[in-house]
């Protein structure tokens, strides 16, 4: 069995998930005979022909509507946005009509679509490149949000977000795209929608992250255990909905919770992982949750972009700000 | 200098204002005057509709509503041009093709009513629900053509969209992506002269609406949209060309909202009464009556007789709605995903807890 | 001096900054002769003339857009979006272009406009006139985020905004633009942007909201002083920049915080306030935080949408509940 | 049938692929060959600076960079037609005409280097920054000509987009308000055949690009986008319509991308070897220097010397750029809001005290 990287397991997971449903095409600018800008969609077109794995004109409206159109008329789009900073042309048609189709119609008409995109900072690209805007889709009903950060939970996940009956943003954290490989058998296992992942146990804090940051997350929590700190590293990958369960499972046992997402602060998906912790974990937590994050700026262009992104040290330093406070 | 592109938009009408006709190369369902009767009958039936709707409006048994007064003809000729398994995207005003294509009143009543039940309605399934973004359901249109496509199916898919939105940016990139793929999309604008208070002029410098088309390479057509067999000819060509793999069209239908907006709307405001007086002497009851009559195929007494079956089938329709049940309160909760995720499990039963103590309150006090 | 609801205070805002600063444009669809489908700028065509008062074509991207360039280009405009429901359009010139010019340009173009919209529900209004989105906005760096709840603070506000050298988005609650008249000079005097509004003391529990359930959290915090309980009333008003001190004050006098907003729970701006409690007032806090806020569905049609809104009693309970926690 | 309009768009050429002209109709500005070698000089630069540029980031010395090479006619017949206080909005590749309005190479350097200060440029101040998000510049030019018109000022502006763009919604709203409020906006389609990997015929169904202009009802023109003589024409003609209130122009020219997308792109992958070479022979210096060597107003030792000059001029630029410290990091919070508001103070002096922290280390470490 091959080993893969993030980026081979999404082509990996279109190519099985085409193969096995006739009614799954892809769609976006470049996903045809160039195979995407990150090669997501190499070989697509020679096995499926152009029919299945279009190249669109350049409007993110044009695909995020005929993406609608397509779903609600049987078929089953992936369709792609360049790069996350480019999907606002689509909003509209998300925001309105795929996550809406299901309830405005009671069930009659329905959006079974995927809504894919690069995701995140720190590739040294050119502005509007970088960008980690979840937070546009996490307040939105009916919608589900979920970011895969290792080859088999994107293959994993991204099978289950293509037979998931309702719209799904699919973000890729681009920075890991080709971090590390794994052995991902190609046997159509999807993984749940509905479940945060625990990376690794422990027993003094709860660090909580998803997409790229979960590499430093990781580095962080080895940091830690260098210095006799237990760390337990949950990667949410289905933001939502949230299974706060298992975030609230682990602060129960920690005490104490560090989230790390890239994305500015303020009104982040953070803050709602943190609210619920303050609603439901009060008597759990021994000390104030943290949040390491960007900051509530513009990701900068390249030059900078490393002193924006949470990094190791700063989850460290956290973590240990949450044991020094009781 | 030499010549990169030339194009020419033809305007197309067979009855004038007064009911005659301008040209004599009737298109042969134009000469089964049994069905142009028939059509006639649906365009009055829905005229009845409109007037009842808005009477429930002011009387506070509707909400907001939006009438049709006007676009009758090129509704009818819409909805008699396509197929059953065809595909229409409307925005919210079509009644007249979505009557056609099996649609209940009341249905639509309980749309504007404020319950989502009303766009589960009985036309059919494939079927677009109202759209209130403007231009949206165009590009739902060119992804329901481009389905057809992959699946190599004869359909056809059909959007409607305004004066006002033929200026929005998502009503060009469907036209665009339908030129682009060859996609067998008829896209007709039913210009009504008016967006809400902003007047057709104010939308575009274009002389026509249907030279938009000409952007996307597609076919482009002007008709007048007041006269239901010119309406009727384009619809039967636009979609035929598309069944055949002949690509999109885009069709201007030229006509007049006789109404305000809609009932939240006051069109004294901003619009001139003589220009609505001089549009009803062009509406498309009117004319298309005095072809029939000239033609002996209708009389003052089947007009009559009809307006009254009419009347009772609209009431019959009201009845239905004003009777339906409020939607039980936790409906707002089912139809969100296809499976409830836990989060909306507890808000639903909190809600449902909540009902049921103030239920069990007030039989409490009841006693 | 005269009695003015909210929207006529937003209206004589304008009309008193466009008779001040000739740079000031307003445009969006039927604020001409129309005056707007709510009459928040009646008068202004025939005040200021159809340079100024533009009637723009049915499109929100080049609403959007040209207001950009005219912002660029040394004018104030004031953009309409005729619901907030239909802004998705804007969202790529916002997000892309009028929050970031300052920064992308190191601070030679800037952005001073002004993006308003009719917002929230309440008003028995077809599909898409009754959402709110507030939350697409409160994660983007480089924008304010107000929100007004009074005649008052609807005139101070909207002139700071117009004043304020970046771009703004001024969401009007329109279920209350006509709820009471109170007097508004006219006498263009800004109310600052940078200050939650504490519109009741009270020592028992803070309530904190904004925009239209002002309305149901003052009536809540009467209920409950009549059963003795002494509620503070906070009404954020600027939501983005937040001013968290005033909360935390309050916060720290009585210990307990309900949060009420009406758009959906997860991932509402509510999130945001509840998480910097967590982190900043874990030990003043002596019940969990609360929020009562819209469900995670849309806000239904007409028929249900009171049942979807927060309300006086669901205020009254949550407010009990961190009574009775402790 | 009646006509409702017609239109007709026409193809403007003056020097063919060969130098020759084909048409001896030649505008005043043409004969003044002075200044064409000038234009054909600045030309010549943005091709040497170019090549320099993918050198650097091929070195690792630069971010990912967007070649420019083929383009060099069209943008300097634009940047030449212009004057200085109309305003530019291009997208990402207009360096010609940037280097006319005053641009640095360095700045153009910094930009795609990875810091922002390169977009506070030393070019005209009104001059829109490089636009990575397609077409959205397009409604920044409308937005600026309506402040022109509401100010009176006779000023234009011109926005460049490329053929992939002229899908993009924003870019047919920018024409689209442009007709409907006639303002000074000059839209130029960098047609050069390729988005990235997406061929122009899979972009649009229109049979010319220009034609997109038709739905706004704006003046429409095709042009050899290889031949600056016919360009600057174009350019010319547009810009004084507008200037004098005659309305908007969509202005196709017609060129070829001759590099990579980007340095990130390899065309090999999508295009035939075969269409890069015939697109060679059309390819805009290569030509005009035929033309103007043809009229004794250039020589090959000329274009040796000035080649050498550009040469000296772009390293210094180069070394300029290379020399540019690292932006303070504090900068990244600078220019959020006109005043920083207590969150970003708070995360600015965070960010300060952890790089004192660090380097206090690195000089500990030191001793
Ligand atoms: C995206 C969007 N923007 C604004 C509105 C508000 N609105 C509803 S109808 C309308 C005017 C539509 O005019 P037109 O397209 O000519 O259609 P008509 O109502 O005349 O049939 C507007 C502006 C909307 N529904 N959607
Ligand atoms: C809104 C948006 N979508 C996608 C992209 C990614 N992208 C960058 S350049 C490009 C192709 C542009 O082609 P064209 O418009 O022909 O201009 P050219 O690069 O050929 O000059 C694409 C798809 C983008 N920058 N912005
Ligand atoms: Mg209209
Ligand atoms: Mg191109």
């Amino acid at each position: 069995m091959a080993q893969i990287t993030l980026i081979e397991a999404v082509t990996q997971a279109l190519a099985w998930e085409m193969k096995h449903d006739p009614s799954v095409v892809v769609l976006g600018e470049d996903v045809g005979i160039n195979g995407g800008v990150f090669r997501a969609t190499i070989g697509l077109l020679e096995q499926f022909g152009a029919d299945r794995v279009i190249d669109t004109p350049l409007d993110e409206t044009t695909i995020a509507g005929i993406t609608v159109g397509l779903a609600a008329q049987g078929m089953k789009p992936v369709a792609e946005a360049q790069f996350e900073g480019f999907i606002y042309g689509m909003l509209e048609q998300i925001i309105c009509h795929a996550a809406r189709f299901r309830n405005r119609t009671r069930g009659r008409m329905t959006i079974p679509a995927v809504w894919c995109a690069p995701w995140g900072g720190g590739i040294r690209a050119p502005e509007h490149h970088s960008e980690a805007n979840e937070a546009l889709f996490t307040n939105v009903p009916g919608l589900r949000v979920v970011l895969p950060s290792s080859p088999a939970r994107a293959y994993g996940l991204l099978l289950a977000a293509i037979r998931d009956p309702d719209p799904v943003i699919f973000f890729e954290p681009k920075r890991i795209y080709r971090q590390y490989k794994e052995e991902v058998p190609d046997d159509g296992e999807a993984l749940p929608l509905d479940v945060c992942f625990v990376l690794r146990d422990g027993s003094d804090v709860t660090l909580v992250t998803w997409g790229a940051q979960v590499k430093e997350t990781l580095e962080a929590a080895d940091a830690l255990a260098a210095e006799g700190i237990s760390a337990e590293v949950i990667d949410v990958a289905t933001l939502k909905p949230l299974d706060f369960d298992t975030i609230h499972e682990s602060v129960k046992k920690t005490g104490r919770c560090v989230i790390v997402h890239e994305a500015p602060r303020t009104a982040g998906f953070g803050a709602e992982i943190s609210a619920r912790l303050a609603e439901h974990a009060m008597y759990d937590l021994v000390a104030p949750v943290e949040r390491v994050t960007g900051f509530d700026t513009h990701i900068p262009l390249f030059r900078l972009e490393m002193k924006y992104l949470p990094s190791v040290e700063k989850i460290v330093a956290a973590s240990k700000r949450t044991l020094a406070n009781s | 200098m030499p010549t990169a592109a030339t194009f020419e938009i033809e305007y197309l009408q067979f009855l004038d204002a007064d009911g005659s006709l301008v040209r004599n190369d009737l298109p042969a369902f134009a000469r089964d005057t049994k069905q142009l009767v028939k059509l006639y009958q649906e365009m009055l039936m829905v005229r009845i509709f409109d007037g009842k709707a808005i009477a429930l409006q002011r009387t506070g048994k509707l909400g907001t509503y939006a009438p049709c007064l006007g676009h009758e003809a090129t509704y009818l000729a819409i909805g008699s041009a396509m197929q059953e398994d065809d595909v229409f995207a409307p925005s919210y005003r079509e009644y007249g093709v979505q009557f056609h294509r099996g649609v209940k009143p009341r249905e639509l009543l309980l749309y504007w009513g404020g319950d989502e039940r009303g766009s589960n309605f009985s036309g059919p399934a494939h079927d677009f629900p109202w759209c209130v973004p403007i231009g949206t359901q165009c590009l739902h249109a060119a992804g329901a053509a481009l389905a057809f496509k992959i699946r190599k199916e004869p359909r056809v898919a059909v959007c409607t969209i305004g004066d006002g939105g033929s200026s929005k940016a998502d009503f060009n990139s469907a036209l665009n992506v339908a030129g682009a793929m060859n996609l067998p999309l008829v896209a007709v604008i039913v210009n009504n002269q008016w967006a809400i208070s902003v007047p057709r002029n104010a939308q575009t410098g274009a002389r026509t609406l249907a030279q938009k088309g000409i952007a996307a390479g597609l076919e482009c057509l002007q008709v007048d949209g007041n006269d239901l067999i010119a309406m009727r000819a384009a619809m039967d060509y636009g979609i035929k060309r598309a069944r055949h793999g002949h690509g999109g069209i885009c069709i201007e239908a030229v006509t007049y909202r006789l109404s305000d907006h809609t009932t939240a709307d006051d069109a004294r405001r901003y619009r001139p009464e003589q220009e609505v007086k001089d549009a009803w002497l062009r509406e498309p009851l009117r004319r298309l009556k005095t072809y029939l009559m000239s033609l002996n195929a209708w009389t003052e007494e089947e007009e009559t007789a009809w307006k009254e079956q009419c009347g009772r089938y609209v009431d019959a329709e009201v009845n239905a709605y004003l009777e339906t049940k409020m939607p039980p309160v936790e409906s707002m909760f089912d139809f969100t995903y296809a499976e409830l995720p836990p989060d909306l499990v507890a808000q639903r039963s909190e809600v449902l807890a909540a009902e049921q103590a103030k239920s069990a309150d007030r039989s409490a006090a009841a006693h």
